[in-house]
């Protein structure tokens, strides 16, 4: 049963895990925000991957994952702030968030 | 391996460890195939939140699992929550695009998590023999002014754009 | 268990010296700050108009600083414990965003006049922007390129969603779309980009550079690869590569002309300069492999833009694809992996920037003449205002390859490198990338021909709307031309500042 | 003929070579200069910006007569008048000189552009634009003719296109945006290929890196192998491309009768005229001269090219109704004598080949000139719609004829000095191939006599009765040109002196590279 | 004496110059500044250069024309240079002679013909530059002691024959069956030498190439020696002078209107009159003749060579006399005579003896610019070229008739005129070295060519007039003065200035042929071969032979023609012969479905290629492009997540090709 016990790759194979179904979601939600919300997701999961990264491996600067994980959060928060104004932006104008229906411009 | 070796911490952090992942893939999956209503897909989201912070405190991260809860749970999702209610009429709208893009996407995601597990599994990871323990906030904090400096002071850079930008964009004519 | 960890030693000289060497920066955002300020205390935008020369002016000390660095002895130097190198090749992009920033805001006056709305945050966001940019020109660790390039890709997302004209003229709602593709897509592209550099982390367990390029020897591992790809598939969406590069000619049509301009010089330069930086400085072991895939996206994303750039009919449009190929051809100097295939990058982006700016600047005025930027806008230009029509001209020969502009000379360049590389596959994607110049004629000619073979419909005269924008135009006409012919400073410089890739 | 001391020589070459530019400047500065709303017969005032043309092209064609006269045929193989300067890095310099080769040439194009420019008087639209991009590409063409480094040539090479473009899109014909789109981007892809060869050959010639003509002439590319699949031979081919859409070679001409024919009359003039012989002068200076090796390896494919060219062109002039077309066609077919005399790789073969090109600058510049004078007459192109013209136009008649019997070869015009010795020269190397050309010869003069002769001769149809001849202005930009040809047709030593000189190096360096 | 020879040649150059950019419009003085040089150029061929050459002397000089080589340099070139040069000796001398004199008489003659009713020909200048350049140019035929020159003055002959014949190019075509207007003429004239003088021009290139020089001394001292490529090397089983030599022939056959290519000397006759005299009877023509003798040493160091010449020559002569038989034309029926005699000197130069067909190109040069002027004379009166339409102009033009009558004979070989002397050492010649079967072909030639001559000339002069009083009009299309008495149309004498040159040249006509004849000598033949030269006895027997041929010719012809009224052609009743020959034995038809079908065929058809196929593959490249922009611009959907799914798919391909195929490191 030591293949329960968490290790790196337990805490890599999740962050992955997130990742991709974020991806998933990104692709696939017609909300805007539910993009917003995937988009989290995904970097969650990278999140997972720096801080398991940062306990586990052989390295001279100790916590560096921890501060990327840190700095991705505080960009998150940003990146919700000026995507949601966005959003809200485009609302007021259509009436809509649904991504789908945004494409004046192609070809 | 956990930096412990006593047998019952192991136990209760090996459950933790299931229950939270568990947790976590299944609100994600919820989130982002069946749950239509976004009030719930951010609650579900929160709860894949709350399961990533248990992960940090797993990992001997308990700064970042405080913040985790605090920034993520307390601020961003709030702010979703908040911009899911300013924008009536799209809550319960169908949630899913086509099932082309849909087929798409579920390869491509697919596909990107195949290769990425199978990477992450097989890569021969240089890990270290003793884990280090201790708590991080105070270390955290003096490397945010000496040795991250620099990215500290990008990410108020970016705060302050986000700040502007946010307020010109959503601002009414 | 410890208690905690020993912090690094940071002496207040330390500090100070990372001051210095970030001075342009800080000057660049000061002056956001102060235009930002002196904004909220005026209330009558008559007056605001003053603004734009005191960015312009505080964009010109920040050029002045970088000008000190580089004749104060602090080139090379790096500071943050590694985390900033102010090297030439720094210095060097810099002064082109800075150039551009200023070019771009001095020519931003019929757009922001229009508005008749806030005109002070354009500048405070292109300023804050492009301090995102020269960050990441010199920042030499993957935490500080991050957040960075995060600072532009917001502030670009800002500037795209800028343009309020149509909504006033109820044309559509463009300006607001193109901000929320460029955002999504730029948040999916750094959760990419994320990835891979968490994997490299893991992989090396370092985040500088240096330290990377140290750890990461032999033959790369799976992980390696993965996060290559990665970082590729993150950076290629900031400079447009195929397949990556989808949202271009959205946002450069949707978005306010001037910051189409911004756009299509900063993000691109800037994330030129990262991969130059992040490839060559960090992954100098994996080059074969990336150079491999960098030449096939090469060859992708020239066909592809020079293919759709045939059929536009929208101007911004036709340059957004004719940006794309340009990437195309730069890719090509990536993929020699030779310090003389990034010298030639850099100057490309040189010529790049002033080349496509002259354009920009010339449809920004032509905005009031041409509706919705339409090629048939342009039908007799010659004869509405020749100047203006020889100025189009001039650019899109140079964007072209056609001598004595500096289009021609970097092209030049950047494919003579390639040859050097003395690589089959580059000899013949070099001969394939010709040939898409020579397609490339098509459609730049066919602009060339609307405004000079046609007849104009309407006889009215086109003017450039102030001073400051003409200004700005034959400032980067004069650089279309004289680059190419007395390019070789320039060059020099390039040169130079790629050697610290030590290849 | 004349001392000319070097440093005065040099200075006059770069008057030459810019005086042009300068010209289009000032034209384009100062206007128009009188209203484009003259309507009717054709108006005989000329505008302002045609007589700064006109002066600006006469002073350099004298300057470049100066040139011509002050020249040392004695050592007519080297560079002389030659200005040098450290320009870009990795081994490009302006330099700028002229051998025996390019002093022809040089004239020949100082001559045709004065007497374009001066024959363009009638241009009635945007004449200012018209003459500058007349001057740009003078200085252009100069500039390929007299530089001595690839990467300038290049540049000069490419510089040549936007005015040829944009005067043929502007004041062309009815088709003019086709042909001019087809002429620049069927050029621009061939010149991808000659820029793929001019870095095969700097990266792999000499070291250090150098772009320098004679430098690399120097260098023995056969060290990379020999045939075709080698270096050189891939080199050789990708360069030859390039010029084979300028001169232009089987199968790469189908732009030329559309850009002929949809050109101005003075675009025709110099498209034909000095255009085409940047093709031929490229397939010497460059090719052969700087790949002698692999011009041995390809001289198969280029003797074919030669007599398909000069057959098919002469064949499918004979069925042209246009005499535009006509005389585009021909240009083909005489072209395929210039591609037999390189492809001879003797030094009689490549004088001839030369000549040719001279020859075929003066008499092809002649017969379009012409056409454009009996156009601005008649308003027509077509044979069949035309007749007895020469009872009304004896100027016109004689010279027109005068053109055509120097393109058919007549002994005494230019054409005939040209022909004989490339027939002369690739005879020994190609005996069945010369023999095939020469006989395209009385195919020429086929097409040439019962065309003009079905406009010029027969009873003058009552429509065309009130026309009139030339003017003056029209008789000296013409008559230039028909006395070079008769000039050369007599006295060939006037040329030939400077250019067996001119050739010879590349003669000696293509049988030393055959003995490699 | 070159110098003389050089005076000789530039008059009429300078004459042609000063005319056309000085007296042009001054029409007297043109014509008076033309006359004036060719009467000095004749003046002294005849009493400077011909005395000259008969004491024995030989002068020349070479100048470098076309460098071909650069100072300092021997290799790649047989010589450096391309030389020119001009040299007197007997043959040039004599040639010398009939084209001066000739040229001024013809001149002389213009003048006045060229008037019409009073008026000057608008062109009246021009068709004196014209003259003056074509004599300078046959001059350099005759002078050029280097092919290269000879063909550059061949090439310039041409040309004047192209602009003489079309002299009128703005007429149509005169009434008849396949007459063409004279430009079309005039092209047809030129074209058809062109394809004789392609081949001359590969005999010069083959001649440089192998011989290593065009000087024709050089290339003699070559025949002497055997030596040089020319005779080593050796093609299809003959050595490589035999093949420079049919190249030469071909420009001599095109130039001297020899089968196959004699289809443009009857339509020639479209030009005026004087130069159907000057050019295609006594000197143009001729020129082919006088090729072959100018090379002659290097035609008889291959046998094969001669043999052609001899052939083609004979059976020329024979063909052509056949064809004028059947031809109402009266300058036609003198050209295809022209066409014939002209065979009789290449027969004679084939059957070995270059004095024999050299001689008969002289007595032949004189005779038949006579007859032509006589013609032009009568034509000039009535006309009409036709000479159904003529008839009984005896009376109204003696000095015509006489002398017509005088050239007729001589023509025709009656004894003891000019002709009778030089056709006789043709037949010799060919009796000599030619064969029974060319022989006769000679002999029937002459019956024939005495029939023909003679028919034309009893139609002409004999008889009532029965031209329509309304058809007679004048060459300009004026109606002629119609003379009640007569009830013919203004019929008068030419003036003296037309009758003049006749009467002078119906003095040669008789006598010119007693200098080569054994009466005088051989002086003719031991001037041209000088020691060479050997007596050969007098065939008395073919001399009688040839005279009764002559004779029962001209009795034939008086008994169908000129003892009844000619209402119908009497050879109709050859039925289809007649036609055929008639019309020429369809040769120019078969010719123009050559050109027309096969030729501009192939034009039209590559132009077809050309434009269909080539261009459109090009512009389907072009086009290939434009569909690829379309096809890839759907991708462009608009839709952000599509754009995502592209973006993270691509990603996706990548990763797995890189991660899972070892792409670069094996």
């Amino acid at each position: 049963m030591d293949f329960l016990v968490p290790g790196l790759r337990h805490f890599l194979v999740l962050g992955s895990i997130l990742f991709s179904l974020g991806m998933y979601g990104v692709l696939s939600r017609r909300n805007a925000i539910g993009i917003l919300l995937s988009i989290e997701l995904m970097l969650n999961g990278v999140n997972l991957l720096f801080v398991a990264f940062a306990r586990y491996l052989t390295t001279q600067q100790e916590l560096a994952g921890q501060m990327f994980a840190i700095f991705i959060i505080t960009q998150a928060a940003a990146e919700a702030a000026v995507g949601l104004a966005i959003i809200i932006a485009i609302y007021r104008q259509r009436r809509t968030v649904q991504v789908d229906q945004l494409d004046l411009m192609k070809g | 391996m956990l930096g412990t070796t006593d047998p019952f911490q192991t136990f209760v952090a090996t459950l933790t460890f299931w229950i939270g992942a568990v947790a976590s893939i299944a609100a994600a999956y919820l989130m982002v195939v069946s749950i239509k209503n976004m009030i719930r897909a951010a609650l579900a989201l929160t709860t894949v939140l709350g399961g990533v912070a248990t992960m940090y405190a797993l990992l001997g991260a308990d700064f970042l699992a405080a913040a985790q809860l605090v920034v993520y749970v307390g601020a961003i999702m709030v702010l979703i929550i908040f911009a899911i209610f300013m924008t009536p009429g799209q809550i319960d709208v169908p949630g899913l695009v086509g099932s082309r893009q849909r087929l798409g996407a579920m390869l491509v995601s697919l596909g990107v998590g195949v290769i990425s597990i199978w990477v992450v599994i097989r890569e021969p990871w240089k890990e270290r023999t003793t884990l280090l323990d201790l708590p991080t906030a105070e270390s955290i904090g003096g490397l945010m002014l000496t040795r991250y400096v620099l990215p500290f002071e990008i990410a108020s850079i970016l705060l302050t754009v986000a700040l502007i930008g946010a307020i010109v964009i959503a601002r009414e004519e | 268990m410890q208690t905690s960890l020993p912090l690094p030693n940071v002496t207040p000289e330390d500090l100070l010296l990372g001051l210095t060497l970030l001075a342009p920066v800080l000057v660049v955002i000061a002056t956001a700050i102060v235009v930002l300020v002196i904004d909220l205390i005026i209330t009558d935008w008559l007056s605001r108009r003053p603004l734009m020369w005191i960015s312009a002016l505080g964009l010109l000390g920040a050029l002045g600083a970088c000008a000190l660095l580089w004749t104060g002895g602090y080139v090379g130097k790096t500071a943050f414990g590694g985390f900033l190198a102010l090297d030439a090749f720094a210095l060097f992009f810099q002064a082109l965003f800075i150039v551009a920033a200023i070019l771009v805001i001095l020519s931003a006056t019929t757009f922001a006049n229009r508005e008749e709305v806030i005109e002070a945050e354009f500048y405070v966001m292109v300023m804050l922007s492009t301090s995102g940019l020269m960050l990441m020109a010199s920042g030499n660790e993957l935490m500080s390129i991050y957040l960075a390039l995060e600072v532009t890709s917001l502030s670009l997302a800002f500037l795209a969603a800028w343009n309020k004209r149509d909504a006033i003229a109820g044309q559509g709602l463009k300006s607001t779309e193109a901000a929320i593709k460029f955002f999504l897509l730029s948040a999916m592209s750094t959760s990419v980009l994320l990835y891979g550099m968490a994997l490299l982390y893991g992989i090396t367990g370092a985040t500088t550079l240096a330290d990377i390029s140290r750890v990461l020897t032999g033959a790369p591992s799976p992980a390696a690869l993965l996060s290559v790809t990665m970082l590729i598939a993150g950076l290629g969406f900031k400079i447009a590569a195929a397949p990556f590069q989808l949202w271009t000619p959205d946002v450069y049509q949707g978005a306010a002309t001037p910051a189409t301009a911004f756009f299509s010089v900063g993000s691109k330069a800037a994330g030129f300069a990262v991969i130059l930086r992040i490839f060559n400085g960090a992954l100098p072991s994996i080059s074969p492999e990336w150079a491999v895939l960098f030449g096939v996206l090469a060859f992708i994303t020239m066909t592809v833009g020079n293919l759709i750039a045939i059929v536009q009919t929208n101007i911004k449009r036709l340059m957004a694809y004719s940006s794309i190929t340009h990437v195309g051809y730069m890719l090509i100097g990536l993929a020699t992996t030779k310090g003389e295939g990034s010298s030639a990058v850099m100057f490309y982006l040189l010529a790049y920037t002033f080349t496509n700016l002259a354009a920009f600047i010339i449809i920004t005025i032509m905005a009031d003449y041409a509706p919705d930027d339409d090629i048939a806008g342009y039908t007799g230009l010659a004869q509405r205002s020749p100047l203006l029509a020889l100025g189009l001209t001039v650019a899109l020969l140079s964007l072209a390859g056609i001598p004595p502009f500096v289009g021609f000379f970097a092209k030049l360049y950047l494919f003579l490198a390639a040859i050097q590389a003395g690589s089959v596959g580059l000899q013949v994607l070099v001969i394939w990338a010709l040939i898409m110049s020579a397609v490339s004629l098509y459609y730049y000619g066919r602009v060339i021909h609307a405004m000079w073979m046609r007849e104009s419909l309407e006889p009215a005269p086109v003017r450039a709307a102030s001073f400051s924008q003409g200004l700005a135009l034959a400032a980067s006409l004069v650089g279309v031309v004289l680059f190419g012919i007395a390019g070789r400073p320039f060059l020099d410089a390039a040169v130079s500042a790629s050697t610290i890739f030590g290849r | 003929m004349i001392a000319l001391s070097p440093d005065l020589g040099r200075v006059i070459l770069q008057l030459v070579l810019w005086l042009p530019l300068v010209g289009a400047l000032v034209v384009a500065l100062i206007g128009n200069g009188r209203s484009a709303t003259l309507t009717g017969e054709a108006p005989l005032v000329t505008s302002r910006a045609w007589r700064w043309a006109t002066g600006f092209a006469a002073i350099t064609f004298i300057l470049a007569a100066w040139l011509f006269l002050g020249f040392d045929t004695s050592h007519a193989s080297n560079y002389q008048f030659e200005t040098r300067l450290s320009w870009l890095p990795f081994g490009s310099d302006y330099r700028i000189g002229v051998d025996g080769l390019s002093m022809p040439l040089v004239a020949l194009n100082a001559l045709l552009s004065l007497s374009a420019i001066a024959g363009s008087w009638r241009i009635t639209t945007r004449q200012s634009t018209y003459f500058s991009l007349f001057l740009i590409l003078e200085s252009a063409v100069f500039g390929v003719f007299t530089a001595s480094d690839l990467f300038l040539f290049f540049l000069f090479w490419e510089l040549e296109l936007i005015p040829m473009f944009l005067i043929i899109g502007i004041w062309g014909g009815a088709r003019r945006e086709y042909a001019a789109f087809k002429f620049i981007l069927y050029t621009v892809a061939g010149s991808a290929f000659m820029l793929v060869g001019i870095f095969l050959i700097a990266y792999f010639g000499p070291r250090p890196l150098t772009f320098g003509i004679p430098e690399i002439a120097q260098f023995n590319f056969s060290q990379y192998g020999t045939g075709i699949a080698s270096l050189g031979g891939l080199a050789f081919i990708l360069l030859f491309i390039g010029f084979a859409v300028k001169v232009p070679v089987f199968p790469f001409h189908t732009w030329l009768p559309d850009a002929h024919v949809e050109a101005p009359t003075a675009g025709s003039v110099m498209l034909a005229g000095v255009l085409l012989k940047m093709g031929g002068y490229g397939l010497l200076r460059l090719c052969v001269t700087l790949l002698p090796q692999a011009a041995h390896d390809w001289q198969w494919l280029l003797i074919i090219l030669a007599v398909v060219n000069s057959i098919y062109g002469a064949l499918v002039a004979l069925a042209q109704t246009d005499l535009k077309k006509m005389i585009a066609n021909s240009s083909i077919s005489h072209m395929g004598y210039v591609i037999l005399g390189i492809a001879a790789l003797t030094q009689v073969g490549f004088h001839g080949a030369l000549l040719v090109m001279l020859a075929h600058g003066l008499y092809s510049g002649l017969l379009f000139s012409m056409v454009g004078l009996v156009y601005d007459r008649t308003h027509t192109r077509e044979v069949s719609a035309m007749s007895g013209l020469a009872a009304r136009m004896p100027f016109i008649a004689t010279v027109f004829m005068l053109a055509g019997l120097a393109s058919l070869g007549l002994p005494g015009l230019a054409g005939f000095v040209a022909e004989f010795t490339t027939f002369i020269g690739a005879y020994g190397v190609f005996p069945l191939a010369t023999i095939l050309c020469v006989c395209t010869i009385a195919i020429t003069a086929g097409y040439i006599l019962w065309r003009l002769g079905a406009v010029l001769f027969g009873p003058l149809s009552p429509e065309w009765a009130t026309l009139g001849d030339a003017i003056w202005r029209e008789r000296i930009a013409v008559g230039m040109l028909a006395a070079a040809t008769l000039l050369i047709g007599v006295v060939p030593s006037v040329v030939a002196d400077m250019s067996a000189g001119g050739v010879a190096p590349i003669a000696n360096a293509v049988a030393q590279g055959g003995q490699r | 004496m070159v110098q003389t020879a050089a005076t000789i040649l530039l008059l009429p150059l300078l004459a042609f110059v000063l005319i056309v950019f000085v007296t042009r419009k001054n029409q007297p003085l043109s014509a008076w500044l033309s006359i004036i040089a060719m009467g000095l150029s004749a003046l002294q061929a005849i009493f400077l250069v011909l005395p000259f050459v008969m004491s024995g002397g030989t002068d020349h000089y070479e100048w470098q024309w076309l460098r071909l080589l650069p100072n300092g340099v021997t290799q790649g070139a047989p010589e450096g240079f391309l030389r020119l040069g001009i040299g007197v000796d007997a043959l040039a001398a004599i040639m010398l002679v009939v084209v001066t004199s000739v040229s001024f008489l013809v001149q002389v003659y213009s003048r006045s013909y060229m008037i019409e009713h009073g008026h000057r020909d608008p062109g009246y200048s021009r068709f004196f530059a014209y003259l003056s350049l074509f004599t300078f140019s046959m001059l350099v035929v005759v002078l050029a002691n280097n092919l290269l020159f000879l063909f550059i003055g061949w090439e310039l002959v041409g040309l004047c024959s192209y602009l003489l014949i079309g002299f009128w190019f703005d007429r149509t075509a005169r009434r008849g069956v396949h007459l063409l207007p004279p430009w079309v003429a005039a092209k047809k004239a030129f074209l058809t030498t062109r394809v004789g003088d392609v081949g001359f021009l590969i005999g010069l290139i083959v001649l440089w190439n192998r011989g290593g020089t065009l000087q024709l001394d050089e290339l003699f001292a070559q025949v002497e020696h055997q030596t040089g490529s020319l005779f080593q090397a050796s093609l299809l089983g003959q050595p490589v002078i035999f093949w420079a030599c049919l190249c030469l022939f071909a420009g001599a056959v095109g130039k001297s209107g020899q089968f196959p290519l004699h289809v443009w000397l009857p339509d020639a006759m479209e030009g005026p009159t004087p130069v159907s005299a000057l050019i295609h009877a006594a000197t143009m023509v001729a020129a082919g003749v006088y090729l072959v003798a100018r090379t002659y040493p290097l035609f008889e160091a291959s046998h094969g060579a001669l043999t052609v010449v001899a052939v083609i020559g004979g059976f020329t002569a024979i063909f052509a006399a056949t064809m004028g038989l059947a031809s109402n034309d009266i300058k036609r029926v003198l050209a295809y005579s022209t066409v014939s005699q002209l065979g009789y000197m290449m027969l004679a130069l084939g059957a070995g003896s270059l004095a024999a067909g050299m001689f008969h190109l002289f007595t032949h040069a004189f005779f038949k610019a006579l007859l032509f002027l006589a013609a032009g004379s009568v034509i000039h009166a009535v006309g009409t070229n036709d000479i159904g339409e003529m008839g009984g102009l005896r009376k109204f033009m003696p000095r015509t008739y006489f002398t017509m009558a005088i050239g007729g004979l001589s023509l025709a070989g009656f004894p003891f005129f000019s002709g009778f002397w030089s056709k006789d050492d043709v037949l010799v010649a060919t009796a000599n070295g030619g064969g029974p079967l060319l022989l006769a072909f000679a002999l029937i030639t002459v019956f024939l060519t005495a029939f023909y001559t003679f028919r034309m000339f009893f139609l002409t002069f004999h008889g009532q007039f029965r031209g329509p009083v309304e058809a007679a009009i004048d060459t300009h299309g004026h109606p002629a003065e119609i003379d009640a008495e007569t009830h013919s149309a203004g019929l008068h004498e030419s003036d003296f200035w037309m009758t003049g040159p006749l009467i002078i040249l119906a003095i040669p006509a008789v006598v010119i042929g007693f200098w080569g004849s054994p009466f005088g000598n051989h002086g003719f033949q031991r001037l041209l071969e000088g020691n060479a030269f050997v007596e050969t006895s007098v065939n008395l027997p073919l001399a009688a032979v040839s005279s009764v041929l002559a004779i029962a010719g001209i009795g034939t012809a008086w008994l169908v023609y000129g003892t009844r009224a000619y209402v119908s052609e009497p050879l109709l009743r050859f039925g289809a012969l007649y036609r055929i020959v008639n019309r020429r034995y369809y040769i120019d038809e078969f010719y123009m479905w050559l050109i027309d079908k096969v030729v501009i065929g192939a034009g039209y058809a590559l132009a077809i290629f050309d434009r269909q196929v080539l261009d459109r593959i090009v512009n389907g490249i072009a086009a290939a492009f434009a569909v690829g922009g379309r096809a890839l611009r759907t991708s462009q959907t608009g839709r952000v997540q599509n754009y995502g799914l592209v973006l993270f798919g691509g990603m996706a391909v990548i990763a797995v090709v890189v991660v899972l195929v070892p792409l670069v490191r094996p």
